[in-house]
């Protein structure tokens, strides 16, 4: 069998995630590639975001606040097993952006970029100001998952921190294989279309409109079960999770990695999430060197790590 | 060589608390090791900067655990980073000590959690005192929303009506906005208003004093703990200042001390080599790591060991220890061990710190 | 007047142009005809600046252009009225030709666009309003007559007759023409090429990155090859 | 009605410091569609070194044009080292470089000038001037008429100079003002030194009443970047606008309504007008023909 | 024969320009209109119009019988409308082929949950649109290009992958706005072949073109436009003779300006 793009990445994707722990000295080694994880989730619904479809958001985050602050309050006040919480944060986002989405969508480029960042600080303004409800910004805790419990009654034997490695790396494989589903498929297609041309796509007969919703939910429900998961593995969750700086993060991996393709978006999730644990030896010039180290990325792989890299490998024509 | 680690908040929103912290610690673990470590074990302190981001304080803290293989952890300069903290520290029973306000951090008491703040119910209760000496009876509240500004104001409502206390006016800014003569014009005019107390840290409370002399509002304006340092007298500028009240620690008024207080050397000392260190005045945050630290050098010490759970068995038998914010005594069922008396009520005269009677 | 030696151009790793060698007389109209994807437009942004050569030289008056970046070169007399006329469509019509001027600031500014709009009545009436709004010919008049506003000694001109009504292809070619009395020399790259022909002095033919053929204009086109794989007669 | 006089000195007091760093905006992206996110690291500089220069012993108008000076430079610097390199990346790279920036000229600001909150006196004195029952700080009056005043120039020079044409048509399209002899590299160090130094004015006008710290750019950034999207990203009458509604909104939504909720009015409200008007108020419709 | 296409008294201004004014045409199937006119006629907003992209001021456009005034272009595709652009609408970033696959969008679309699992139904579509790409690539000549990056594309094979793309759909009306804008004289007449044969199919094709050897050689029928007003209309010998279409736009007779093309 001829290996496609999309099996190649899956396949690189899956000896990742599977080999890495070979390497690893310490369990804090797990920590730290489940919160890659983590991220690389969100990211992917951002690449299909803004690497198919051309849109951008600036108040992501706002659904990842949804779906961990769901499994904080559901399980508490519905009653509802935190898994199930974990679903219900994923359709109270995508419900959420199926009603925003439309009145959004319509807007371009900056003017997106402003109404979601405002749709984003809403949400995160309700989380610290609903002190009732959500603990305020002192946060609230997240109950177990209670599912490393089940595993290790079944002679599994796993610490928290691999069991959360686990779990999200097989979450990540998942999320990468229906992001590449997607792009080749003729929906995938429709989006990247509209991203170059509206007006063309619209002659072709894309609706343009519901397609853009379409990959607006889709995104968001990536967000939400990132913030779940980030929420069920730290069992404690403060409004930063929805916060304007999760959200600039999210597009600023995106970028870094290559924000049309789903490995970028892993390349880029993981850059990121480990360089501040590397930058610790700087102290002091931790910012400094950070802030360098994203200026360098952009100014010489400018269409992000990984497809910078593969093109100079390949020698593709520009 | 004894390993503990610390995360703080060194950058971010609560920098203006992590920062200090970061510094004290540094400064008293090279202090320590100058003169000779605990017992001849040197000291050595494994700082990470969480900027604030208890999921980032997550991390670090299983980073410290694990990966550092520290015997006790000092941090959490926010109640959301001691959160997340606790629960590593406590699954892997290592004795944390956390720097943030909250009650919640210490109650319910978990095993291997302590902090050294007052908590902020405390500091809403030393204010409610005085205004009830003061014979104030309707108050008006604005206070930050960032975590420490937000906990406050949640505390000082829950406890205010035992004063027979209520608050008339309630209103909010954001840590970065620049003018607060609406919230406050507001709580002028709502009727009945007698005293304004201002829960925050950083610029807000500063800039609400300027707007409070700007508006010529003549009610008694009571500022927390968060601003008690001298930084607070030159930002919001001595004149705007007169007749500021706040909760404070033994630490601003060192100068005023008897001269038999049990907390006057601890003071001094600390006062003198912050200063010295990073020519900025001593507030109450770097107290509380300094006082952090003395507990936790004072239970190895103690213990005679540098194991997690013999320091946490010491630690929680600390008993007298005169710190810069109080004198801490613990216990099983008490893992703060101040009380009220830690606190003094301080106002500034004249562009002093002084002592109310 | 002009020279190119060599000229290969490249797009990422694939070379397109494979050593062009061409030249341009002072006061002559030469053309440039060659199929779609022939390269004629790489030529053309090579000697503008505006994409980088990977070999072989181009000598303007004498000079070597080698290093001089885009910008400078309608300093130097050498302006482009580009493929895909390339306007400011934010800009109004007149913001347009200024611009087109930009490097000069006397009173002939206003006399060239007073030409401009001689020539093309419809600039003058659309004068104030964005270029983006006007029709496709119309947007080619305004390409045109910006690269005019700029003075040049040499014009380079891709395509000037796209879009435009027969009428007008007409004008444009007789444009042309009269340039010649100006004293400004035109490179015109064309896919009318009997048109082009019809006024050009000399003529290339380049086919894939070559020029496959040269000569004047008038044999050109009485070439058998030429009239039925350009001409289509 | 002095209740109602108050909140709106308090509004356009806040709207002028809004609209301030969002003129600031204007330049960099009308010369390369960047909308640049290290703005408020701009406003932060001009207030910092400021600061720095006055406690070294300067005069203060000395200092304020030193900060303006060096930040301006430092705003070259930035198109020089890290715009300028990756000429041809796409505009979402161009955005994080500048995110970027901010996260390095904040870090270097940490380092250089701690992590202290400062301060400076104001210009006129804190003697709060009394209209009709209500109150303003003559501070507040520099920072509007220094909206103003920056409104007014910016709009002169892009409506009125050949060079402010030449900004523009940079971002149109680079490739044409190449063509026409604009030196767009030029162009670009031009843009970045005046959004720097505009951002430096602004830093040092508005600190008397904000103080300043190291990490107080974002805060400014997004709070600019917001007021000038409601105007009309590029329009110096729509950041000033912008600014202006901005404040205006935040003060009189915690006035009459909840000082909780007053951010999310002032994003309802954008939210509300890119509804109607997906350009902004002042944007200009880019007429693109098919 | 009844007509496909009906304009009826199409008009719109652009803030007081009268773009176009009261324009009224038929186009059959299998026949070719034309419209022509001077640069600025209204031609190309007449085609904004009748494709959805503008909103028309007055008059109607009628599709079979159905009004579709105004109707956003996706629903006219569906309902076998078609067309390309002046000012070129490719999707840069995509292949050749990709871009030519979209034109199959309405044929290969299915629920988004399907293609984001990849289910059998959703490759087969996927499958069958690209099969048919290919063979419309090769038709407009543009098969060896088919895995390069679309943007990087001299003019004129953009031109033409833009006619395939429109055709991708199997219009029943296909607009064609100056197809052979940067071709030469060979090129053009193979476009004059596609053309002609895609009618055959009984597609109506309305065309606009300001080569008018072109157009004279294959129109059926031919509407003139100037500023925004029908001016003529008829067949292209009684147009090319038509004193007020020579004034306003051949500037001389029709034939010379042929001869004078090329
Ligand atoms: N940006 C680009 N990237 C990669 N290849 C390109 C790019 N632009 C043009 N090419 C390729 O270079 C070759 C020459 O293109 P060029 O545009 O110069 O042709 P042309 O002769 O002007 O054709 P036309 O008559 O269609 O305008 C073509 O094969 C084209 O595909
Ligand atoms: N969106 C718009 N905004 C402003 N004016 C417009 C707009 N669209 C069209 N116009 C004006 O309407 C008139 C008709 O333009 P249109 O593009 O339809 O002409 P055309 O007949 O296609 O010309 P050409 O042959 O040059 O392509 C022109 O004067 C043009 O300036
Ligand atoms: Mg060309
Ligand atoms: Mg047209």
């Amino acid at each position: 069998m001829k290996l496609t793009p999309k099996t190649a990445t899956l396949l690189v994707l899956v000896a990742l995630v599977v080999l890495s722990p070979v390497l690893f000295p310490s369990g804090y080694y797990y920590r730290v590639g489940a919160l890659i994880f983590v991220n690389a989730i969100a990211v992917t619904g951002i690449v299909i975001l803004t690497g198919y479809a051309g849109q951008i958001s600036l108040g992501h985050a706002g659904f990842a606040g949804i779906g961990a602050y769901a499994c904080a309050l559901a399980p508490v006040h519905l009653g509802l097993h935190p898994s199930l919480a974990l679903l219900l944060g994923a359709s109270v986002s995508a419900l959420l952006a199926f009603l925003v989405g439309r009145p959004i969508l319509r807007l371009k480029g900056y003017y997106l970029g402003v109404a979601t960042l405002g749709f984003g600080i809403l949400i995160s303004m309700v989380l610290n100001n609903e002190r009732q409800l959500t603990g305020g910004p002192d946060g609230i805790e997240v109950p177990e998952l209670g599912l490393r419990a089940l595993l290790n009654d079944m002679g599994l034997d796993l610490t928290n921190g691999q069991f959360w490695y686990w779990f999200c790396g097989i979450a990540v494989i998942l999320g990468a294989w229906l992001a590449l589903n997607l792009h080749g498929s003729p929906t995938g297609r429709a989006l990247r279309a509209l991203h170059g041309s509206e007006v063309a796509a619209r002659t072709v007969g894309i609706h343009v409109a519901r397609m853009k919703l379409q990959a607006f939910v889709v995104s968001a429900v990536y967000a939400s079960v990132s913030g779940s998961l980030l929420a069920l593995q730290n069992k404690f969750i403060t409004p930063d999770v929805a916060g304007f700086m999760h959200s600039i993060e999210m597009v600023t991996m995106a970028v870094l990695g290559g924000v049309g393709s789903v490995l970028g978006a892993v390349f880029g999730a993981a850059v990121l999430t480990l360089l501040p644990q590397v930058l610790t030896v700087f102290a002091e010039y931790e910012q400094l060197v950070l802030g360098l180290v994203m200026m360098l990325v952009m100014i010489f792989l400018p269409q992000g790590l990984l497809p910078s890299i593969l093109r100079r490998v390949r020698g593709k024509d520009e | 060589e004894i390993r503990i680690g610390a995360s703080l908040s060194a950058t971010g929103p609560a920098a203006f608390l992590g920062d200090p912290e970061a510094k004290t610690l540094e400064m008293l673990v090279e202090q320590m090791n100058e003169a000779g470590g605990i017992d001849g074990e040197e000291i050595a302190l494994t700082l990470y900067d969480d900027g604030g981001d208890p999921n980032k304080a997550r991390t670090f803290a299983t980073r410290l655990i694990e990966d550092d293989e520290v015997v006790a952890i000092i941090g959490g300069s926010t109640t959301g980073t001691s959160m997340s903290i606790l629960s590593v520290a406590e699954d892997n029973e290592i004795p944390f000590i956390s720097l943030a306000g909250a009650i919640d951090i210490i109650d319910p008491v978990k095993p291997f959690t302590f902090k050294t703040p007052h908590t902020d119910r405390m500091a809403c209760q030393k204010i409610f005192e005085d205004m009830q000496k003061q014979g104030i009876t309707t108050i008006g509240m604005i206070s930050g929303t960032d975590g420490f500004g937000a906990s406050m104001q949640a505390q000082c409502k829950a406890v205010v009506g035992e004063y027979g206390i209520t608050v008339a006016a309630d209103e909010t800014y954001n840590p970065t906005d620049a003018d607060m003569t609406t919230q406050l014009t507001k709580i002028r005019n709502t009727e009945g208003v007698q005293a304004v107390l201002n829960p925050g840290f950083g610029q807000g409370p500063s800039i609400v004093t300027r707007n409070y002399r700007q508006l010529a509002i003549d009610l008694p304006l009571y500022q927390s703990h968060g601003v008690a340092s001298d930084g607070f007298i030159e930002l919001a500028g001595a004149d705007a200042a007169e007749g500021v009240r706040l909760p404070g620690t033994a630490l601003l008024i060192a100068d005023q001390l008897a001269a038999d207080d049990p907390q006057k050397p601890v003071v001094d000392a600390y006062k003198a080599a912050f200063e010295e260190k990073t020519g900025t005045s001593v507030g109450t945050f770097g107290g509380y790591a300094n006082d952090a630290f003395l507990i936790l050098t004072d239970a190895i010490a103690r213990a005679g060991s540098a194991e997690p759970q013999a320091i946490r068995d010491a630690i929680e038998s600390t008993s007298g220890l005169a710190g810069t914010t109080g004198i801490y005594t613990m216990s099983a069922d008490d893992h703060l061990g101040l009380d009220l008396s830690a606190f003094r009520m301080l106002q500034i005269k004249g562009g002093e710190w002084t002592v109310v009677e | 007047m002009l020279t190119v030696e060599g000229l290969r151009s490249r797009y990422g790793r694939i070379e397109v142009l494979h050593g062009i060698d061409l030249t341009v007389q002072s006061g002559e109209i030469v053309t440039v005809v060659g199929a779609n994807g022939a390269g004629k437009t790489t030529l053309l942004k090579c000697l503008s600046g505006t994409q980088p050569v990977s070999g072989g030289t181009i000598t303007f008056r004498g000079e070597s252009l080698t290093g001089v970046p885009a910008h400078r070169r309608p300093a130097r007399g050498l302006t482009q009225s580009p493929e895909g006329r390339q306007i400011f469509t934010n800009l109004t019509v007149e913001e347009n030709l200024r611009l087109g001027a930009f490097l000069y600031a006397d009173d002939r500014v206003d006399k060239d666009m007073q030409d401009a709009f001689a020539m093309f009545p419809i600039l003058r009436e659309k004068r104030n309003l964005p270029a983006g709004g006007l029709s496709g010919g119309q947007q080619q008049m305004l390409a045109m007559s910006r690269a005019l506003m700029g003075r040049p000694s040499c014009l380079l001109l891709d395509e000037p007759s796209m879009g435009l009504a027969p009428i007008i292809v007409r004008q444009i070619f007789d444009v042309v023409g009269s340039l010649k009395a100006l004293g400004v020399t035109v490179l015109l790259v064309e896919q009318n090429a009997f048109g082009a022909l019809k006024i050009a002095d000399r003529g290339y033919v380049m086919e894939t990155g070559r020029i496959i053929m040269s000569g004047a204009a008038d044999d050109l086109i009485a070439d058998p090859r030429i009239r039925t794989a350009y001409l289509g007669i | 009605m002095p209740e109602l006089l108050q909140f709106l000195f308090s509004g356009v007091t806040v709207g002028a410091v809004y609209a301030l760093v969002a003129l600031g905006f204007t330049i960099i992206y009308n010369a390369s569609d960047v909308v640049n996110f290290a703005q408020g690291e701009f406003v932060m500089l001009g207030g910092m070194l400021t600061f720095v220069c006055q406690a070294a012993g300067l005069p203060l108008p000395l200092a304020a044009l030193i900060a303006i000076a060096v930040t301006s430079a430092i705003g070259v610097a930035m198109n020089k080292l890290a715009i300028e390199p990756a000429r041809g990346a796409p505009v979402v790279s161009l955005i994080i470089i500048t995110i970027g920036a901010s996260i390095f000229i904040r870090g270097g600001a940490q380092l250089l000038f701690g992590k202290q909150i400062h301060s400076f006196p104001a210009f006129s004195g804190d003697t709060p001037l009394r209209i009709g029952g209500a109150t303003i700080l003559p501070q507040s009056l520099w920072v509007i008429g220094g909206a103003v005043v920056v409104f007014v120039g910016l709009w002169l020079f892009f409506t009125r100079t050949l060079t402010g044409r030449a900004v523009l048509a940079t971002s149109n399209n680079r490739l044409a003002a190449q063509l026409v002899g604009i030196n767009t590299g030029f162009v670009m160090m031009l843009s970045f030194a005046l959004s720097a130094g505009i951002g430096a004015l602004a830093g040092v006008l508005v600190t008397p009443i904000t103080l300043t710290a190291y990490d107080v750019g974002l805060a400014f950034a997004l709070k600019g970047f917001a007021a000038a999207m409601l105007g009309g990203m590029g329009n110096p009458k729509g950041a000033l606008a912008g600014g202006f509604l901005l404040g205006l909104i935040e003060a009189l939504t915690a006035g009459y309504l909840s000082s909780q909720y007053k951010d999310a009015a002032a994003f309802v409200v954008i939210l509300l007008v890119l509804f109607f008007m997906p350009q902004g108020l002042f944007g200009a419709r880019t007429v693109d023909r098919v | 024969m009844t007509a496909l296409l009906s304009v009826e008294g199409l008009g719109i201004s652009f803030g007081g320009l009268k773009a176009v004014s009261d324009v009224s045409f038929t186009v059959q199937p299998g026949e070719i209109t034309s419209v022509i006119g001077p640069n600025g006629a209204g031609k190309t907003t007449l085609f904004n119009m009748i494709s959805g992209i503008y909103q028309p001021g007055s008059g109607r456009v009628v599709l079979g019988t159905e009004d579709v005034t105004g109707m956003a272009p996706h629903r006219l595709a569906r309902r076998g409308m078609s067309r390309t652009f002046q000012n070129l609408q490719i999707f840069q970033s995509m292949t050749v082929l990709e871009n030519a696959i979209a034109g199959f969008h309405l044929a290969e679309r299915g629920p988004v949950l399907a293609d984001l699992l990849g289910l059998p139904a959703s490759r087969r579509r996927a499958a069958q649109a690209q099969a048919g790409a290919r063979a419309l690539l090769a038709r407009v000549g543009l098969d060896r290009a088919a895995e390069r990056e679309a943007g990087n594309l001299s003019y004129g094979a953009l031109k033409r992958l833009e006619i395939a793309r429109a055709l991708a759909l199997s219009p029943k009306i296909l607009l064609l706005d100056e197809p052979a804008a940067g071709c030469n004289a060979v090129e053009t007449e193979e476009i004059d072949h596609l053309i002609a044969e895609v009618a055959k199919s009984g597609v109506a094709i309305l065309l606009v073109e300001h080569d008018m050897k072109m157009v004279m050689r294959i129109s059926n029928h031919i509407v003139v436009l100037d500023h925004g007003e029908k001016i003529a209309e008829g067949d292209p010998a009684s147009v090319s003779r038509n004193p007020a279409v020579i004034a306003a736009y051949l500037g001389t007779d029709a034939e010379e300006a042929a001869h004078a093309d090329g």
